[in-house]
């Protein structure tokens, strides 16, 4: 029951909110309604609801028998988590923020997060398509009606270019529906009978879909611009959970249901990816536009993901599952503070700042935190996260060339600190000017927001067991489907 | 080379040659008189085949009201050679190509059928006569024959809609 | 059988309204109230309610599969006379004579929905073209409705000749017009005049549907006809003459012994590319959507493309969804004052329900999931990939598809992130709510097609 | 009562707590409340460290593994986060909390400008470095060393970069923090290898296990190894980021980058000492780098005119000889020099923190002189300080270099000789130093003349402690031949290092060589010394530049500018190619893509003349493709 | 007669007529050719019926194969052509009244 319920609760509240008119009450209403999936799927991980009802599967189509089939193994339950605590901190940072229509704009948000929500926990290559697309509609809508200046040909963009790769997914996924007896079930896509020439159709097929998604080298052109131009709450969505729709896609439907060819072509996405880590560092040093800086960043950091899947050993596994959920959580970080930056000066140019750290020290603090979780310092989340992927890169059996990935991913490591901190020091060190001068520190609402992530990352940095033991399985089971353990 | 086939291409020569004054003669007027001369030669045809039916109601229908119609339309806007300008030449080269082409395609599709033997019968049977065709006319074929009533009312409805002044 | 008769009974029944009732709402009302019954009596008929005993001589059969398309084709227009049976008395002067040729369409609808020989199919399908052609110039004034008139008619009755020709060859090589006879063993040496014959009927049948490169005359016939006359004509009619040609393809090609794959899938191909590379430069909405209806028969020919039961399922939704969406399209279109792009902006602000319900259209037709055009679309590729062969043809598609969102955005983007200052036509709470209703159907059925597809098995 | 070694997470606890309170409560408490509380908590985990000094010393069997929970545990690697106290960390132990503590003191006096919210911060983060450095030293495996170690790097750079506003000093911040993560880098790969190979990373398990590692593996591992602590230690080719390090505090100059966090590299080879040992080729690298460092950091040494450069460049020397001992398996040695270099060098910061501070934040030598009269205090234990370093017996540099030297000289007479040139270029700018700050007549302006005066307490006590250890310090390592049996550092290290001694044992030079070389050197180094004072004492300032060789040296051998110009420019300038290459070259090919299925509508649609002749000849067209497709090609 | 030159005789009454179609301008002509071509298919029909008529024999039972039901055919298409000539000639004169021409390729209003 627990999955519907969490489906249902920011889908109605969302189609309700279109109703509302005062803006005040639409958005105190998403709040609540995010609290509340929020507080489910709390409850539902701490074990208070029994876990028969952390599943659900009715008949849905008959003629193609595809189903209403949700459960929330280790890996769905970390990235619900993250969706589900993602939201209440983008909806309560971004308070302040003024949006016409705001009613509108918080039940697109909600609607998103349903499709978002429904994606992670579908079972049912149907279902997974469907929630695929209604998590992006929303975001579309979002992007381009509150976004920036250009922001109508960029998302149109945006939206054809995933569009296109999520149709290929939806042709691989009936091919694989053929092959698997015209069945949708995720289960009777493992271990089919193919060809090769079968299976790797498939797999380019999904691949394709990903890698636009979230996104890869030289798949990501879209992904800046967005980013740039959609309003931050959007940018925080799309960057901390609806990237990880990609890999997620990778670990749950890819990698088991094609082994063979992932193994085959591993090492072309895994150079691709090593490749896209480089270049978006390189891209984010020179970077002048903050939103710009992390979009690049990201793409260098799930870049990492998609190596560590690609050229997969076990601790490479858990180790970007876990990245998944601590990159969700810093780069909200993130985002929350260019949010800040942007709401207060009207501007994101890192030249036109400086000085911040004089006017906005507890800002300042915050940031260096969830900056440093950015460059995985040690004890903050990310550390772990990029621990293990680079010893599993380092170690995977499915590669030759794990110690090539591995110094190569490493130097970005290097990079990401020079542009990290070259950011640091342009904004919040050096002396204020006329911009920065009447600056004032960050509000309650955003102190909190931060708070709460900060802790995160401490908390998980150096206590990260939790984490671990509700991967562990997961991780095992998918490294077995792909015949490497 | 009995009487038949005399016939026959007597009938073929004129039915084509006058087509062919249907598409090539500048005055419209001409073209429909040479028209009605194409369906007469068809009518003709029909004879030799022993289809009295049709060919009645071949000249009464077509080479009778059709055309007539025709060129009651005709007179009525009275267009006469000068009023018609040609189509480009290369258009029009390009169409008679384009037609020729489509001929030889059809031919040579169809050549090849192994029809020597099969004959059509000429002057004999008895198909074609009127009170066998009306017997079927009225009982297998009693509803689309109803239905081409439909059609008619439709054609009917559609003359008064666009002939009715405003 | 029902709806035949009945549509031609009502139709002439509103031919002589005209005559007798001077108000243009009576005549609204009877209409529709006649749609309303000819739609039970198809339904009373589907549940083997009989109301006339004809011996046809086996010329008709009446297949679950065509008289579900039926009440679909029938309710498509019943929402059709809901939401615009005003417009169509706008038009010109004679209010009743429109009417009664519709219902004469819908005459030619059921029979070719019911053919089972080629005559009828050929009476069937001048029945749905001629009043076409009348439709079309019905707007006398106007010379783009005149000019479309008589290119549509020169055009169609030029297809007729084709054929025509076919049929005959056809015969020749069969001996009849039966579709029972089509697999009839022959000698040998006439398949030739069997498989020539075949092509050029579904040379014509591929005219109808405005395939490329028979498409041509579309594009200027929706432009120049009457708005309101273009909405029936891109939607029911289409659907109709597609399921001529799915039955067609049926009883008479599949299993003839010869492949007929390629040149189907070139046909496809090539209506898929025109369809959508030419929408995308439009820059009238009415124009781009007769584009689109290319794009659409583009998928539907899918159906045609992959013989089996999920393109049969496909093309049943297919043309439910393609209706809905497109009628809903052009109700709205009607109401607006400018079809141009721009003419829709800001649309969101002064019409938000009605640019609510455009939204969920053109999502549909773009065949964005939660949506019977998603289903839709899937039917079809899902029918194909199951074919195994040509599966360039699939990636074709899916990369169409795509291109397709690119113009359907354009209007969302226009109504909703563009600002301006929409003009419409007044519009009355009750056309709101008929549209809300359409958009919920639209949804709903994205969500569970079962709802219409298992009629088609009990 | 159990024993006070199980308790050893109080050590790191007490910083942490302080770095909490100072941190969250920074602008609520008072100056001298939070000095109290940064130097107490420091005080707090010195006592402790000082009890579990004496329980190791009084004899421990083997080293004492203290776990506190489970870090990281996949498959079947475990990393738990644990601390392990024996002989080597109990030692570092002590030198860290207590010169931690003194320099706690001394900031108490040096910061008190500044206003208390800053303040605050700058105990948080001394205190944050301390917690750090101790979770590197009592680390029981790598990864929890590592934490440790990327942990003070970041200190240093928090406190690099303490005056945040001066954008230089945040610049030479980066450049620490960058500089260490390369290094970092490399201890990280050498982790994970050691993981790939032997599935475990705690120090006890990779000891035992050493023999399974390939020596291919070894040298790799070491190698690695070598490369965090070339950048922790400010060795060739990564030591530049030191000099620019004294942007920092003079007290975060003392503690951090002379006395603690720049050995951390040499503790971590001390701790896996093993691996070296039976790695020959890494060892040599070490020590030729070492070697390397060592006079090149002299060189440059001899003609930086600022105070704090100049004992910055003398840090960088000086580690290069630990690298030495290092490198030619002295580990006792390499630690001994840790702990004296400690005492001079931090006496040495102080000293010249004190100087600084008279001087009112004037830190160049040509503006100085004289001032042995005003501070008085500051000049005799800098003197000692400078006597300690250039190795005068019984001073403790005298000690722990001679160790080196000796060492050295058994490796390879040659090292000997260019080490001990290395340390004639010491004494020779340590007292260039001594004299142009103390004696000689006052240079500065006169209203700094004016202001002249000795420090507070405060910043005394903490001198005259550091400089009676510095006098004293070498006393506990007495070599062999000056008195027997009385080098009880070596034999309080014994077990830590008993391994590799076993396998490679280290021999002594006989002892008349030993007193030789000894006597000798140090004969010679008194004479540079008086020239030296001879020299400097009347120096003048002069206009004319430094020109040639000396001029080379004064711009550092232009190494800051090569790298500049071979590595930052390159990388930036790649970086705003590739964002180009970004926008105009991918991006444009995806939109490319959009255009020309638009420019193919624009065409396309002129198919659409509106003729319906040409559109039947079309249409004709199609049928005969079609007709032709179908009834020929099929057949 | 052979068959085969009734099928060539319509086919070229045929082609003649879609050439008509092609090259000329003027509306009512066009449509003519059109007659003209539909008038080739009765041909080929009655040819057709007649050659079945002649292989099945007069006294085949089935209607369906002595050729009885082309004729009809044919009957049929007269009667369709005739409703197409009314609508055809109602919509050309409905045009000349609004252009005063008849000629096609004025029309092109409706393009692109």
């Amino acid at each position: 029951m627990v999955p519907v319920l969490l489906i249902l609760i920011p889908l109605i509240t969302g189609a309700a909110l279109f109703a509302v008119k005062q803006e005040a009450t639409a958005k105190s209403i998403a709040l609540l309604a995010t609290l509340l999936s929020l507080a489910l799927m709390l409850a539902g991980m701490s074990g208070y609801i029994d876990a028969a009802q952390m599943t659900y599967d009715q008949p849905w189509l008959g003629g193609i028998n595809s189903r209403f089939h949700f459960a929330l193994d280790g890996m769905s339950q970390l990235l619900c988590l993250l969706t589900t605590l993602s939201f209440p901190i983008i909806i309560y940072s971004t308070w302040n923020n003024q949006y016409d229509d705001s009613n509108r704009f918080y039940g697109l948000v909600l609607l998103s997060q349903a499709g978002l929500l429904g994606v992670f926990m579908a079972l049912d290559a149907l279902l997974f398509y469907f929630f695929w697309e209604l998590a992006l509609i929303p975001l579309y809508f979002l992007c381009s009606r509150w976004g920036g200046e250009r922001r109508i040909q960029v998302t149109i963009k945006f939206f054809i270019y995933t569009f296109i790769g999520s149709l290929f997914m939806l042709i691989g996924l009936i091919m694989l529906y053929f092959k698997a007896g015209s069945s949708f079930a995720w289960s009777d896509f493992l271990n089919l009978k193919m060809t090769s020439g079968q299976e790797l159709g498939i797999f380019l097929m999904l691949a394709i879909a990903f890698s636009i998604k979230m996104p890869l080298f030289p798949f990501h052109t879209w992904q800046p611009d967005t980013y740039e131009q959609s309003p931050t709450a959007v940018t925080m969505i799309l960057s901390a959970i609806m990237a990880k729709m990609g890999v997620f896609g990778l670990l749950r439907w890819l990698a088991p249901i094609v082994p063979s060819a992932t193994f085959l072509w591993g090492d072309n996405f895994a150079t691709l990816a090593v490749i896209g880590m480089l270049y978006a560092s390189f891209i984010a040093m020179r970077q002048d536009d903050l939103k710009r800086l992390v979009a690049y960043s990201s793409i260098a950091h799930i870049g990492l993901m998609i190596l560590a899947i690609f050229a997969p050993s076990y601790s490479g596994i858990q180790g970007a599952m876990i990245q998944m959920f601590n990159h969700g959580i810093n780069i909200l970080g993130m985002w929350i503070v260019v949010n800040v930056i942007e709401q207060k000066f009207g501007t994101r140019k890192i030249s036109e700042l400086g000085g911040l750290a004089q006017k906005a020290p507890v800002l300042t603090i915050l940031l260096v935190i969830v900056a440093l979780a950015n460059i995985a310092m040690p004890l903050t989340n990310a550390f772990i996260g990029e621990f293990m992927m680079f010893n599993g890169v380092l170690g995977s059996t499915a590669t030759k060339f794990g110690l090539a990935y591995t110094i190569a991913a490493l130097i970005t490591i290097i990079l990401s600190a020079v542009y990290t901190l070259r950011m640091i020091q342009r904004v919040f060190y050096g002396e204020t000017n006329e911009l920065t001068s009447k600056a004032t520190d960050i509000s309650f609402n955003v102190k909190l927001s931060l708070a709460i992530i900060v802790v995160g990352i401490i908390l998980i940095g150096v206590f990260p067991k939790p984490l671990l033991s509700l991967t562990s399985e997961v991780s095992a089971d998918i490294l077995g489907r792909m015949n490497l353990k | 080379m009995n009487i038949t086939q005399i016939l026959f291409w007597f009938l073929t020569v004129l039915a084509i040659g006058s087509s062919l004054m249907v598409i090539t003669s500048r005055n419209p007027v001409y073209s429909v008189l040479s028209l009605i001369v194409t369906f007469f030669a068809l009518s003709g045809h029909y004879i030799l085949l022993n289809a009295q039916f049709l060919a009645i109601v071949n000249l009464i229908v077509y080479a009778g009201a059709i055309m007539v119609l025709f060129l009651f339309v005709i007179m009525l806007m009275n267009l006469n050679a000068e009023t018609e300008p040609q189509k480009n030449k290369w258009l029009r080269f390009a169409g008679i190509i384009a037609g020729g082409c489509f001929l030889l395609v059809m031919v040579a599709a169809l050549r090849d059928a192994d029809s020597r033997a099969a004959t059509a019968m000429t002057t004999y049977g008895e198909t074609g006569l009127i009170q066998h065709l009306g017997k079927v006319l009225f009982n297998e074929y009693v509803v689309p024959f109803e239905i081409s009533s439909v059609l008619f009312l439709s054609a009917m409805v559609g003359a008064v809609v666009l002939g009715k002044k405003e | 059988m029902n709806a035949i008769i009945l549509s031609a009974i009502l139709g002439v029944i509103l031919m002589f309204s005209g005559i007798f009732l001077t108000s243009k709402t009576a005549i609204r009302n009877i209409a529709t109230a006649g749609m309303a019954l000819l739609l039970l009596a198809n339904i009373a008929e589907q549940g083997g309610f009989r109301l006339f005993d004809v011996n046809t001589h086996n010329m008709l059969v009446f297949s679950k599969f065509g008289l579900l398309f039926n009440s679909i084709a029938f309710s498509a227009t019943l929402l059709f006379f809901l939401v615009s049976a005003k417009d169509i008395t706008n038009v010109g002067i004679n209010a009743a004579e429109y009417f009664a040729l519709i219902f004469f369409i819908s005459c030619g609808i059921a029979i070719v929905s019911s053919f089972n020989s080629l005559l009828l199919l050929f009476l069937g399908i001048e029945i749905i073209s001629i009043p076409l052609y009348i439709l079309t110039g019905s707007d006398k004034r106007n010379l783009k409705s005149n000019e479309a008139s008589l290119k549509y008619f020169l055009m169609g009755s030029f297809s007729t000749g084709i054929m025509l020709l076919g049929i005959a060859l056809v015969y020749g090589a069969k001996a009849s017009f039966s579709m029972e006879q089509m697999h009839s063993s022959i000698n040998a040496g006439r398949n030739a005049w069997f498989y020539s014959g075949l092509l050029l009927v579904l040379i014509s049948m591929l005219f109808k549907v405005s395939a490329a490169p028979f498409h041509f005359w579309t594009p200027d016939v929706y432009d120049g006809a009457p708005t309101v006359f273009t909405s029936f004509m891109a939607t029911i009619v289409k659907a109709g003459v597609f399921i001529a040609l799915v039955r067609l393809f049926d009883m008479s090609f599949v299993g003839s012994g010869y492949d007929w794959q390629l040149i189907i899938a070139i046909v496809t191909a090539a209506t898929l590319f025109i369809g959508n590379i030419t929408a995308i430069f439009q820059q009238s909405v009415k124009r781009m959507l007769a584009y689109s209806s290319i794009a659409q028969a583009g998928f539907m020919l899918f159906g045609v493309f992959s013989q089996n039961d999920f393109s049969r399922e496909g093309i049943i939704l297919y043309t439910l969804g393609y209706s809905l969406a497109t009628i809903g399209i052009f109700a709205v279109l009607i109401k607006m004052k400018d079809y141009t792009f721009e003419g829709f902006n800001g649309l969101a602000r002064t019409e938000p329900v009605l640019a609510a319900t455009t939204t969920i259209f053109l999502l549909s037709l773009a065949g964005i999931p939660l949506t019977i055009g998603f289903f839709a679309k899937y039917f079809m590729l899902a029918s194909a990939v199951k074919s195994g062969s040509h599966l360039w043809l699939v990636i074709f598609a899916i990369i169409c598809a795509a291109i397709s969102v690119y113009y359907y955005f354009r209007v969302i983007q226009s109504m909703y992130f563009k600002t301006g200052q929409a003009e419409t036509e007044p519009v009355t709470p009750v056309f709101r709510w008929l549209l809300a209703g359409m958009a919920a159907a639209v949804i709903i059925l994205g969500i569970f097609p079962n709802l219409v597809l298992q009629y088609l098995y009990f | 009562m159990k024993n006070i070694i199980e308790y050893v997470w109080l050590v790191p606890l007490f910083p942490l707590v302080g770095f909490l309170l100072n941190g969250l409560l920074r602008n609520s408490l008072s100056k001298s409340l939070t000095g109290i509380i940064g130097s107490g908590s420091i005080l707090a985990s010195f006592i402790v460290s000082v009890l579990i000094f004496l329980d190791v010393k009084a004899g421990i069997d083997g080293p004492v593994i203290v776990t506190l929970f489970d870090f990281i545990s996949f498959e079947d690697v475990s990393i738990p986060f644990a601390f392990q106290v024996d002989q080597l960390s109990s030692l570092f132990l002590l030198i860290i909390t207590g010169i931690g503590f003194l320099i706690h003191v001394y900031s108490v006096a040096y910061m008190h400008e500044e206003n208390s919210s800053h303040f605050a911060r700058y105990f948080a983060y001394l205190n944050l470095f301390v917690f750090s450095m101790l979770l590197l030293v009592l680390g029981s495996n790598y990864v929890i060393m590592f934490i440790g170690w990327e942990g003070v790097g970041l200190c240093s750079y928090l406190l690099i970069g303490y005056w945040f506003k001066n954008i230089d000093y945040s610049n030479a911040a980066r450049k620490a923090f960058v500089m260490n993560r390369i290094g970092d880098l490399g201890f990280l790969l050498a982790v994970f290898w050691l993981i790939g190979r032997i599935g475990t990373v705690n120090f006890s398990e990779v000891f035992s296990k050493v023999d399974s590692l390939s020596s291919l593996d070894l040298t790799a591992i070491t190698m690695l190894l070598f490369i965090g602590a070339t950048g922790k230690s400010a060795q060739i080719p990564l030591y530049t980021w030191l000099p620019d390090a004294m942007a920092g505090p003079t007290p975060v100059s003392a503690l951090i980058h002379a006395a603690t966090m720049v050995t951390a590299g040499i503790y971590m080879i001390a701790r896996s000492n093993i691996l070296y040992t039976m790695a020959p080729t890494t060892q040599t690298v070490v020590m030729v780098v070492g070697l390397a460092t060592a006079l090149l950091a002299a060189t440059i040494a001899l003609k930086q005119n600022d105070i704090k450069k100049v004992l910055a460049y003398s840090t960088v020397s000086q580690l290069g000889y630990m690298f030495i001992a290092l490198g030619v398996g002295a580990y006792t040695g390499a630690v001994f020099h840790v702990m004296t270099h400690a005492f001079f060098k931090a006496l040495l910061f102080l000293g010249a923190g004190s100087v600084i501070h008279a001087m009112h934040h004037e830190q160049d030598i040509r503006n100085m002189g004289g001032l042995s009269k005003k501070l008085k205090t500051t000049h005799l234990t800098f003197l000692v300080g400078c006597l300690a370093i250039a190795g005068i017996i019984p001073f403790s540099g005298f000690f722990s270099k001679d160790e080196i030297l000796a060492a050295a000289f058994m490796k390879n007479p040659i090292v000997w000789a260019l080490a001990a040139i290395g340390a004639l270029m010491t004494a020779f700018y340590m007292f260039r130093l001594y004299a142009m700050t103390f004696l000689g007549k006052f240079r500065g302006t006169s209203e700094q003349e004016h202001h002249l005066h000795e420090s507070p307490p405060a910043m005394i006590i903490p001198l005259v402690i550091l400089a009676v250890l510095s006098f004293a310090g070498g006393l506990v390592g007495i070599p062999e031949v000056l008195m027997h049996d009385s080098h009880s550092l070596a034999k309080f290290l014994e077990p830590v290092f008993a391994e590799s001694n076993r396998i490679s044992v280290p021999h002594h030079p006989d002892h008349t060589t030993e007193l030789l070389l000894m006597f000798g050197l140090m004969a010679v180094i008194a004479l540079v010394i008086f020239w030296a004072v001879g020299k400097y004492k009347k120096y003048e300032k002069t206009a004319e530049e430094n020109t040639g060789f000396a001029r080379i040296l004064e711009n550092k051998w232009y190494v800051d500018e090569i790298y500049e110009a071979l590595i930052i420019r390159p990388v930036n300038a790649f970086g705003k190619m590739l964002g180009k290459l970004d926008n105009f070259g991918i991006d444009w090919v995806v939109n490319g893509v959009g255009r020309s299925v638009q420019y193919a509508s624009r065409q396309i649609r002129l198919l659409q003349s509106g003729q319906v002749g040409s559109y039947v000849l079309l249409m004709v067209i199609g049928m005969i493709v079609l007709f032709a497709l179908q009834v020929f090609l099929k057949k | 007669m052979p068959i085969n030159l009734y099928i060539f005789v319509a086919l070229a009454l045929f082609c003649i007529g879609v050439i008509g179609v092609l090259t000329r301008r003027n509306a009512i002509i066009i449509f003519m050719c059109i007659e003209l071509m539909l008038n080739a298919v009765n041909l080929l029909l009655v040819a057709f019926s007649k050659m079945h008529l002649a292989e099945m024999g007069s006294a085949a039972p089935a209607l369906a194969n002595n050729g009885t039901d082309a004729q009809l055919f044919v009957f049929f298409i007269m009667v369709v052509a005739a409703a197409e000539v009314t609508v055809g000639l109602a919509i050309i004169v409905m045009m000349y009244r609004n252009t005063h021409s008849v000629d096609v390729n004025f029309l092109n209003r409706l393009k692109n």
